[in-house]
Order: structure tokens, then C-alpha cells, then sequence
């Protein structure tokens, strides 16, 4: 009844930036558009399949060697030439990992742009949840029934994050965490900067009434495909560590639930507000943790408790009493701020 | 004898105040009109009769008994129907079934024979009984509408521009059949603002101006007095109200 | 010269002929009034004019270019602003904010440079020294940093005149710009829609209820009736015209 | 293709789109009456299936005592979540999507108390113990008991339901509510009342609908999750609001899984793993291209008509 406190703690933070990077994403598009993206698995999904792919045929050819087609026959092969280079030269898994980061943001945001187009048409917003809701499943069965992306329903394996060349496992998953926190920072940073700025405020004037925004010269559709956009290639890079942090890319990974654990981050931190959104992602993130733990030690004892239902439980409670007694989220929204508001306030003071 | 009173009403919608301090009465039997031009409360003034509207203070009474706080759903029990201006049948569905929906209190005989009553009172009904109602046209629209209202055997109807967006012949034929409900027993408060007309038809009427009252009186009176018609439009001692005395 | 014009503009909602046949012109550096009983069509007009909902049918003309196709926000681009019956404000929004939003060209709206505050910085102090003078002649100055909702009825209106006026317009549609405001603060709003005539050279067309002001303001007016112009002339010949006293009485 | 599979799959989609019909009624008549898009109602489903099952293990055979069982229970469970999860959320006017971030919460809950419950007893898919008779054979074709106690049953339901809401007062008043809120106030009907109706009627028709589910097809505490998309595509494709196009669309996303999938599979070689995404086309082509669903064929049929009889 041992738990290695130091790889829980790392893998505690790496989930928690991965979350955090969704969480961050949603907030942009919901917290601060009013985008109802309840699709966020579908994009999450695009920087998995993304690295399934880049792992698949760009690592090999960074590597000087000939891609193998993943699936079927040749699948240890496959699973073998992936595994050994990373292995082997950890120079070209970093290439190829950094590329899979930025060729999942292109991809996530060119999806992201395609999937802002229905939003045009639908009036009643609710209905736009629905498609977006319905359209992650879409994809998610498509890419479940269709060989060449992830070989369909059996997925990939072997996507391994590019520290493991290291030869310590305890050293390249703490590296592997801090390259993801200081992507979370650098997210953080930036989503901070667009909310107090002019962009921001459009936003904002976006989410409370497209009508009157529109005719004060705003252009809306644009607007709603850039959030999008930017929203989904963060989603996406978000993917991409999921999926090389589990080492495996399954469809059945990027379903509704995942999409929910996301809004659950947002509603519990304050929809609105980039430190809530990093505070809920935390506070699931442990929450999660603490109940996969249990679960196990649990099961040691022979307390044979499904500790998965007792999370789901807990999740939908905790969302229901949210709603309930803090619709505002523990840290509530602050008015946007920049130049211009400084400028009134020592006006003022003179 | 008073049937409704109300008495230093103050109401609005959310933080706009719209109606100030207004008092007025209305006695049983009576056909009043209530002018005024538009933005002067009017239709607040119904509404908040019926419990649509944030009243601020101020009290509705009806027959002694206290209107306001209960809620919209329960106050057709003490004897009120209200015909709101727009969206006032229920367009999805048949013209009979909303009829029966009004007379759904009523037991089955009962009901039938307020329906024939109504198809009586309103032929065109008759005729288009199975018809979808948001198929009709706006005069057909308003009898409907108005029917829903008298199917609940109300003692007092209250009617937000019934002539509004009508043709002058339907104008007419609308205020006739008002007259007819009048006669035969029903207190009525239309809120209009083709003041002329209405004046023809009605006994009585409190013209607002701002949310506050401006001028009561009979509507021979009213239609007398030059003054009345000035206030009506809302023009004070500017230019435009002595151009319009001339 | 006249800065905009209508010609023969139709719409529809259905069966329900909104806007019918309306042609009419307003001329550069005039207050026009628009006047007519509830549900003339004043507002869809404006909403035709702002293509909110474009016309079924007609011509419009803003300094002579044809804008019928034109989207709402390349309409308020070319310096057509209207404002709406209902306060319209961004109610979670602050005051500033919602007086700055709709500055034209704002480095700091495109995502890509947003992040970077040097590129926006003296564009974004300079809106924010036109707002602060705008606010303050509006009497609004002080409530800069509060939520629009937290203001009264009357202030509202105010700072939505403010606002129409950030976007650098040549023409305003306003409508009903004092509706549900005292009257004392009413005349305030018609006095400073008449400064910034004087002063800015603005045009504006104005739908109102309230005569008594409006007649004193405005150089002519239009009388819309069952969507249709019944009529146009100076305040004189309106009130005169008996036909529009038939409109508004009753026969 | 041969004629087995032809009227296998069609059968099968005259049963799944009855089902589904049941179930896309309820959620109609929440998402029309109490303008809730209610996720939960999957658990409805669920929960009426489970109730079926434990009672047939616990010896009860009577189809129709169960049915009954199954209603009452749903029904209850209906109206408990939305007097303890949906009212007191309403009260502070909030945006749909917090409502519908509710109903998936609320699903959650449920799905996974179930989840609890089943494994602990050992109900994983598992089928409702009904004997199986086979009632007519032909070359072609076999129709069992359970074919039998479907469809019917489920067609009874929704005529029992079209007649309630068309000719009763309790269906008028929630009609009205549907169409014109406001008015229906002023007209007097009683709001809270007729949504307790509605939700008793949407409860219990999913609680019907999962136990009939149940018995030709195993269950698990997914099954109505896995449901819950198609009955909104049905819903969808009856324009939100629609009863009668509701029940048509149920039957049309019926075939759309079952018959032309077969056709699919059998002339275009498309994998079977591939039916789950019909009923998700459906729903974003309809959305995005006709979202007044099939209503607005059924209105001009009937506006057609009605002039002909007005105008002859």
C-alpha cells in the first residue's frame, strides 16, 4: 500500500495542464464569445489523430527511414520502427513532436473555421450545441470505422513523448509535465492579453448581442470563425499531449464525457475568467486523481466499489449544485480591462 | 359602484419606470377608453393588471379584492379577460380548439353551448372552425382573440388596440361588437390610441400622458373640448399646439 | 444635397406589408423627424435602411452610392449609425466599453496583434480621450467604470447617443431616442442632438413620439401611416395637414 | 438483395421506430411545454428498462402489469428531477445552456447510480424474461410474441397520447402552453399543473418505451444514452415542436438506421459500424437546411386542403 508520491505528483501536473490548455480553450470560446462548444471533444480528438498520423509517416522520414503503413499485418512493425527512433534518436522525436504541435493547431483550426460555419445558420443557439455535440460523435464513429487514420476501432499505440530516449522514466515524464505547463503559461498569457484588449471587448459585445453589434460595424462572422479558430488549435494541441502522455490514440477516448469534464472546469472556475478556468481544470484534475487512487487502494483492501461510477456521480453533483449556488463559478468574471480604463482612472484622480 | 380601482400605481419594466403615481376607477358597466399617445402607458397599464409588468407600488383592486401579487395564471378566476395587442390566439392550433380551451372550465353541454354561442356572437368562427388559426387574416385574428376573452365569462374585458393594423371597416365593425358586449352586461377598458373613434363608441375616458393622468371625462365632453385634444397629442405650450388650435 | 435616399423601398413579413412604396430624401446637416401611430413601420424602416432586414424591393442612396446590398457593418462603416428603440446597450459591459466599441479601425480588434499592447496602446488612449470628453459633455463622465445596467433609464439613453457618436458618423437614425425618460432630461437629449448638428455637422433622422420636443427641433418631417409616407413638411405644414391629424385622433 | 434481409430490416425498423417514437414524443412534449432540451431523458429510457428487467427476474410475467410498473416509476422519477433539479434552476432565469449543462448532469447522475446498482447485482446485458413464442413463420419471415407486444403497444401509446393532447383539456392547455406562453397565463392555465403533466407523460412514455426496448434487445445502463441521439433526431426532424412530426420523424430515422443501412451494406459494401452516425446526419443536415423539420411539408398539405374547402 505504497503510493510513489513524486510520479503521482508529476502526472498530477500533467494532467492538470492538459486540462487546463481544454479548459482555457472552452473559456475562450464560451466564457468570453458565448460560443456553446459542446464539441470540444471533436477538437481535442483532431491533435490525437493529428499525432497518430505524424507519428506514423513524418517521424520515420525525419529519421531518414521508410513510413510502414500502421495497421493489420504490418502493425508490430510499425508499432516497432516508431518505437525504436524515439528510442534511439530523441533529437528527431523532439522534431517530430514539435511538429505534431504545430501541425495539430493548423489542422485544429482549420477544423475549428469549417465547424464555425454552422453557426451562421442556426438561429436558435441551442441548436448550434446540438450539431457541434452531435458532430464530435460523428467523426468520432467515422474515424472508429475508417483503417488509415488510428487502424479503426484497435488504435494506435506507441506514441510515446519524445523524454523517454532519456532512459529515465521518473526524469522524462517530469520534462515531458514542464514542457506542458509552460505551454499552459504560454496559453495563459496570451488568452489573458486578447480578453483586456479591444478584441476582447468585441467579444464580449459578441456574446451579449450579435444584432447591435452588428450594426455598430462589426463584423460577426468573422469574428465567430476567428475565436473558433483559436479556440480549436488550442484544443488541438491539447490532443496532441493527451494522446503522447497516454501513449495511445483510440477513438473511444473523445466522447461526450470528455467534453463535459471540460464544461464541468469552466462552470466550476467561473465561466469567464482564465484563472477559474486553470482552478476548475485543477480542481477536477485532483478530484480525478484522488478518485483513481482511492480506487485502486480500495481494491487492494478488497472494497471492490466502482470508483469510475463514483466519479461520474460526484461530477454530475458537483455540476448540479454549482449551477445551483454559484452559477458564477468560484471566481466570477472582472470586467475587461486596458489602456483606455487606466487612463479614465487617473483622469479621474486629478 | 367600482368595480376596479386602482389607486397611486407605480409601475415599469425592470429599471424603467413608465406608469407615475396613477389612480383611476372603473364602474360596473361602464365602457371607458383609455387614450393617450403612444409611450404614455397605455398598454403598461393593462398589462399590469394582469401581472406583466414589475409594479413598484400602488394597488388593483377589483371588487375590494387585492390583484396585485397574484400571479397572471389566476387572475381570469376573479372575473378579468385581457385581449393583448399582438400574439393574442394561439396560432399553432385550430380555431375550435381554441375555443375549447377557453371554455375548458365547463362541462360538456355547457361548453358546446357557449361555442354556438360564440360561433353566434362571431360567424366567421363558424366558418372557420378547423382551420389553424395563425392561418386567418388580422380582422378574423382580433374576433378570435376577442372571443377567447368572452368565452371566459368575464365581468370586466380589458382590450390593448383592438383596431390596431385593421382595415377602417373592420375598425368599425370590431367596436360595434364591443358596444353589443357592453349592452349586454360586460364592463369594458379599451386602451386606444385612434382616439376618435373609440370616443364615438365609448361612455367614458381617462387620457395618459407620460405614464401620469391627464384628462378624465365623458367622451362628448372630451371630444368638446380643445384642450383635451391638445393634452391627447402630448403638446404642451410649444408652437406646434397653438398651430394645431387654429 | 441630399445625403440619403430612398427610393420605392419595400418590405415584407409575410402577408404583412411592413415598409410599402416609401421614398423620401434627407438632406446633409438636417434633423428630419419621423412620425406616425404604432406599428407604421418607422422601425422596420430603419431596419431596412440598416439592413437588419434588407429590402424586399427599391433603392437606397447614401452620398449617392447605392448601399442596398451592402451588410450592416459595411453600412455603419460608410458613417451610418442607428440607434434602437429599446435600450440597447451591452448591459455587462461598462460604460467606456460600451463607448468604445464601435471606434472604427481598432488595431487592437484583429486577434493577431490584440496580444500585443504596443500596437494598439496610442490608437486605444486617444478613443479613450474622445470617449471621456463625449461622456462628460453627456453628463456621464463619472459613472465611466460601471456596468451599463447599474444606469438609470435616462443615462442609458444618453450613453447610447454617446456611443452612435464614437463611430464617427456622418448620419444618425435615431429611434426614439427619449423613450421612458423624464421630460426635463428629454429636452437635454434633443439639446445635445442639436449641438453636435451645430457643431459636428451631423445629419440625423429621428423617429419619436414625443412631438412637443421633436417639432421644435427638427427642419421637416415625414408621416409614415400603414407603411406608407402620408405625407412630409416643416412642422407648420404638418400640423396643419389635417390628414395627419385624421392618423393621429382618429377622423 | 435477398428478401430475408429486405423485411428483417424492415420489421426491425417498424419496431425501432415505434420505440423511438415513444421516446422522442416525451422529449417533444419537455422541449415544446417546458422549452427544455432534457439529456436526461436517456436515463428515463434506461430506468424504465432496468425496472422491467428486475421485475421479470423477480417473477413478474405480466407484460402489461409491467409496463404499468415501469411508468408509474419513470413517471415519478420525471417529476422528482424536475421538482428537485429543473425548478429551482429556473427561478433564476438562467441561459439554455445552463439548463442543458443540467440535464447532463442530471443524466450523469442517474446513468452511473445505475451503473452502481447493476454491477453490484449483476444486470449487465441482460434481457427481460419473457417466454419467446413464435407466433408466424413463413419462408421469409419470423414475428415473435415480442414483435407483437412492440409495436402495437407502442402504436397504441401514441395514439392514446395524439388523442389526449387533441381532444382533451389537459392537451389543449399544454398545446397552448407550447404555442403562446403569455396568453396561456392570461387565459388562466395553470403553468406549474400542466408541467407536472407533461413531465409525468414524458417519464412514463420513456419508462414504457426502455422496457419494450428491453425485451427484444438486451440492456445496459447505456442503452438509452446510446438511444438518446437518434429520438433527438427524430425530434429534430419534427421541427422541435411538432407532435405528429415527431412520430413521423421517429419512423424515418427507423429506416434511416435499419432499412437503408442494409441498403448501404448491401449494394455500397458501408460497414455496420458506420449506423450510429445516421441518426447524427440527420440531425446537423436538418438543422442546417430545414430547421422547421418536416412540419412545414404537413402545414401546406393542410392549408392546401383547407382552401379547398373554403374556397371551392
Amino acid at each position: 500500500m505504497t503510493i510513489d508520491f513524486l510520479s503521482t505528483g508529476i502526472a498530477l501536473l500533467t494532467f492538470f495542464g492538459i486540462s487546463a490548455l481544454m479548459a482555457l480553450s472552452l473559456n475562450l470560446e464560451y466564457g468570453v464569445a458565448g460560443i456553446p462548444n459542446f464539441g470540444k471533444a471533436l477538437f481535442v480528438s483532431v491533435g490525437a489523430y493529428t499525432a497518430a498520423l505524424t507519428y506514423t509517416y513524418l517521424l520515420p522520414l525525419l529519421a531518414g527511414k521508410t513510413p510502414i503503413y500502421p495497421c493489420g499485418a504490418n502493425l508490430t512493425d510499425a508499432l516497432q520502427l516508431r518505437t525504436g527512433i524515439i528510442r534511439e534518436a530523441m533529437g528527431i522525436g523532439l522534431l517530430n513532436f514539435l511538429l505534431t504541435l504545430v501541425i495539430a493547431a493548423v489542422i485544429g483550426g482549420l477544423i475549428g473555421y469549417l465547424a464555425s460555419y454552422p453557426a451562421l445558420r442556426l438561429k436558435e443557439e441551442w441548436y448550434l450545441a446540438l450539431v457541434l455535440l452531435v458532430g464530435s460523435e460523428i467523426v468520432r464513429i467515422l474515424v472508429r470505422g475508417y483503417e488509415p487514420i488510428i487502424c479503426a476501432h484497435n488504435g494506435i499505440s506507441g506514441l510515446s513523448q519524445p523524454f523517454v530516449a532519456l532512459g529515465n522514466p521518473k526524469l522524462a515524464s517530469f520534462l515531458f509535465a514542464l514542457v506542458i505547463l509552460a505551454l499552459v503559461a504560454l496559453v495563459f498569457i496570451f488568452s489573458e492579453r486578447l480578453i483586456h484588449s479591444p478584441y476582447g471587448r468585441l467579444l464580449k459585445a459578441m456574446r451579449e448581442n450579435e444584432r447591435v453589434a452588428q450594426s455598430l460595424g462589426k463584423r460577426i462572422t468573422r469574428t465567430r470563425a476567428q475565436i473558433m479558430v483559436i479556440g480549436s488549435a488550442i484544443a488541438a494541441v491539447s490532443g496532441v499531449l493527451f494522446v503522447v502522455n497516454l501513449g495511445f490514440a483510440s477513438a473511444n477516448d473523445y466522447v461526450v464525457a470528455l467534453t463535459l469534464d471540460v464544461w464541468v472546469m469552466v462552470v466550476i472556475g467561473g465561466i469567464g475568467n482564465n484563472r477559474g478556468a486553470l482552478l476548475g481544470a485543477f480542481i477536477i484534475t485532483v478530484l480525478d486523481r484522488v478518485t483513481a487512487i482511492a480506487a485502486i487502494q480500495l481494491d487492494q483492501i478488497g472494497f471492490q466499489l466502482e470508483f469510475t461510477y463514483i466519479r461520474f456521480i460526484l461530477f454530475g453533483l458537483i455540476i448540479l449544485l454549482m449551477l445551483r449556488y454559484r452559477p458564477q463559478g468560484l471566481l466570477p468574471e472582472k470586467p475587461l480591462t486596458t489602456e483606455a480604463h487606466s487612463l479614465l482612472k487617473t483622469q479621474a484622480q486629478k | 359602484m367600482n368595480l376596479l380601482t386602482i389607486d397611486k400605481l407605480t409601475a415599469g419594466y425592470g429599471k424603467l419606470t413608465i406608469l407615475h403615481d396613477l389612480s383611476l376607477k372603473v364602474e360596473k358597466g361602464q365602457y371607458l377608453g383609455i387614450l393617450g399617445p403612444n409611450g404614455s402607458g397605455k398598454s403598461t397599464l393593462v398589462k399590469s393588471i394582469f401581472g406583466l409588468t414589475d409594479i413598484f407600488s400602488g394597488s388593483i383592486k377589483i371588487s375590494g379584492q387585492e390583484l396585485v401579487g397574484v400571479a397572471t395564471e389566476n387572475i381570469c378566476k376573479r372575473g378579468l379577460a385581457y385581449v393583448p395587442q399582438r400574439q393574442n390566439i394561439f396560432a399553432t392550433m385550430t380555431v375550435r380548439d381554441n375555443l375549447l380551451l377557453a371554455v375548458r372550465h365547463l362541462r360538456r353541454p355547457k361548453a358546446h353551448r357557449a361555442l354556438q354561442d360564440a360561433y353566434a356572437l362571431f360567424p366567421i368562427l363558424a366558418e372557420r372552425q378547423q382551420q389553424s388559426a395563425g392561418l386567418m387574416s388580422g380582422g378574423e385574428r382580433q374576433m378570435l382573440a376577442i372571443a377567447l376573452a368572452w368565452l371566459g365569462k368575464p365581468q370586466i374585458m380589458l382590450l390593448d388596440e383592438p383596431s390596431a393594423g385593421l382595415s377602417p371597416l373592420f375598425v368599425i365593425e370590431i367596436f360595434k361588437l364591443l358596444r353589443r358586449l357592453c349592452e349586454s352586461g360586460i364592463t369594458l377598458v379599451v386602451v386606444e390610441q385612434n382616439a376618435r373613434s373609440l370616443l364615438r363608441w365609448c361612455d367614458y375616458a381617462y387620457v395618459l400622458r407620460e405614464g401620469k393622468l391627464a384628462f378624465e371625462g365623458s367622451s362628448s365632453q372630451i371630444l368638446a373640448d380643445e384642450e383635451t385634444v391638445k393634452s391627447y397629442l402630448g403638446v404642451g405650450g410649444t408652437a406646434f399646439s397653438q398651430r394645431i388650435a387654429e | 444635397m441630399s445625403l440619403l435616399t430612398l427610393e420605392h423601398v419595400t418590405k415584407s413579413f409575410g402577408n404583412l406589408r411592413a415598409v410599402h412604396d416609401v421614398s423620401l430624401e434627407i438632406p446633409k446637416g438636417k434633423i428630419i423627424g419621423l412620425i406616425g401611430p404604432n406599428g407604421s413601420g418607422k422601425s422596420t424602416l430603419l431596419n431596412v435602411i440598416s439592413a437588419l432586414n434588407p429590402a424586399d424591393s427599391g433603392r437606397i442612396l447614401f452620398e449617392g452610392e447605392e448601399i442596398s446590398k451592402r451588410s450592416t457593418d459595411e453600412i455603419f462603416g460608410l458613417g451610418l449609425v442607428r440607434s434602437f428603440q429599446d435600450p440597447s446597450l451591452f448591459f455587462k459591459m461598462t460604460v467606456l466599453d460600451n463607448s468604445l466599441l464601435p471606434v472604427k479601425q481598432q488595431q487592437g480588434e484583429k486577434p493577431w496583434r490584440a496580444p500585443f499592447h504596443h500596437l494598439w496602446r496610442k490608437q486605444e488612449a486617444a478613443a479613450a480621450l474622445e470617449s471621456s470628453r463625449l461622456l462628460e459633455q453627456l453628463l456621464i463622465r463619472k459613472h465611466y467604470d460601471a456596468l451599463a445596467s447599474d444606469l438609470s433609464g435616462g443615462q442609458m439613453k444618453l450613453l447610447e447617443l454617446g456611443r452612435s457618436l464614437m463611430g464617427n458618423p456622418k448620419l444618425l437614425l435615431l429611434d426614439e431616442p427619449t423613450a421612458g425618460v423624464a421630460p426635463k432630461l428629454a429636452y437635454t437629449i434633443f439639446e445635445n442632438i442639436a449641438q453636435m448638428r451645430e457643431n459636428l455637422g451631423l445629419t440625423f433622422l429621428i423617429v419619436e413620439h414625443r412631438l412637443e420636443i421633436l417639432f421644435d427641433f427638427v427642419d421637416s418631417l415625414y408621416v409614415m401611416h400603414m407603411g406608407q409616407v402620408l405625407t412630409e413638411g416643416s412642422p407648420a405644414e404638418i400640423s396643419a395637414n389635417s390628414a395627419v391629424r385624421e392618423i393621429y385622433f382618429g377622423e | 438483395m435477398p428478401t430475408v434481409l429486405l423485411i428483417d430490416s424492415l420489421v426491425r425498423s417498424l419496431q425501432v421506430g415505434s420505440l423511438y417514437a415513444l421516446m422522442a414524443l416525451g422529449l417533444t412534449l419537455t422541449l415544446a411545454v417546458v422549452k427544455l432540451p432534457n439529456f436526461a431523458h436517456a436515463e428515463l429510457i434506461t430506468l424504465g428498462a432496468y425496472v422491467a428487467l428486475v421485475a421479470s427476474f423477480w417473477g413478474l410475467n405480466n407484460l402489461l402489469a409491467m409496463l404499468v410498473l415501469c411508468f408509474i416509476v419513470t413517471a415519478a422519477v420525471a417529476v422528482l428531477s424536475y421538482k428537485a433539479v429543473y425548478k429551482p434552476l429556473e427561478r433564476r432565469k438562467p441561459s439554455i445552456y445552463t439548463m442543458i449543462l443540467a440535464s447532463f448532469a442530471l443524466g450523469l447522475i442517474l446513468r452511473y447510480v445505475l451503473f452502481l446498482l447493476v454491477d453490484r447485482f449483476d444486470f449487465f446485458d441482460k434481457r427481460i424474461k419473457i417466454p419467446l413464442e413464435i407466433w408466424y413463420q413463413s419462408k421469409t419471415m419470423i414475428l415473435t410474441n415480442i414483435f407483437f407486444w412492440v409495436v402495437p403497444t407502442s402504436l397504441i401509446l401514441i395514439i392514446l397520447l395524439s388523442l389526449l393532447l387533441n381532444y382533451t383539456n389537459l392537451g389543449r392547455e399544454m398545446r397552448a402552453l407550447a404555442d403562446n406562453r403569455a396568453l396561456a397565463r392570461v387565459q388562466g392555465v395553470q403553468v406549474e399543473r400542466v408541467y407536472y403533466f407533461t413531465w409525468i407523460l414524458a417519464g412514463g412514455l420513456a419508462g414504457v418505451a426502455g422496457a419494450l426496448w428491453g425485451i427484444y434487445t438486451s440492456i445496459n445502463p447505456l442503452t438509452g444514452w446510446l438511444a438518446i441521439l437518434s429520438v433527438f433526431a427524430a425530434t429534430v426532424l419534427g421541427g422541435m415542436t411538432s407532435f405528429v412530426g415527431t412520430i413521423l420523424g421517429a419512423y424515418v430515422v427507423g429506416l434511416s438506421e435499419n432499412f437503408v443501412m442494409q441498403l448501404l451494406n448491401h449494394y455500397l459494401g458501408l460497414d455496420f459500424s458506420f449506423k450510429p452516425a445516421i441518426p447524427f446526419i440527420i440531425i446537423i443536415l436538418v438543422l442546417l437546411f430545414r430547421p422547421q423539420g418536416l412540419t412545414g411539408f404537413m402545414d401546406g398539405f393542410r392549408t392546401r386542403a383547407i382552401r379547398r374547402q373554403t374556397n371551392p
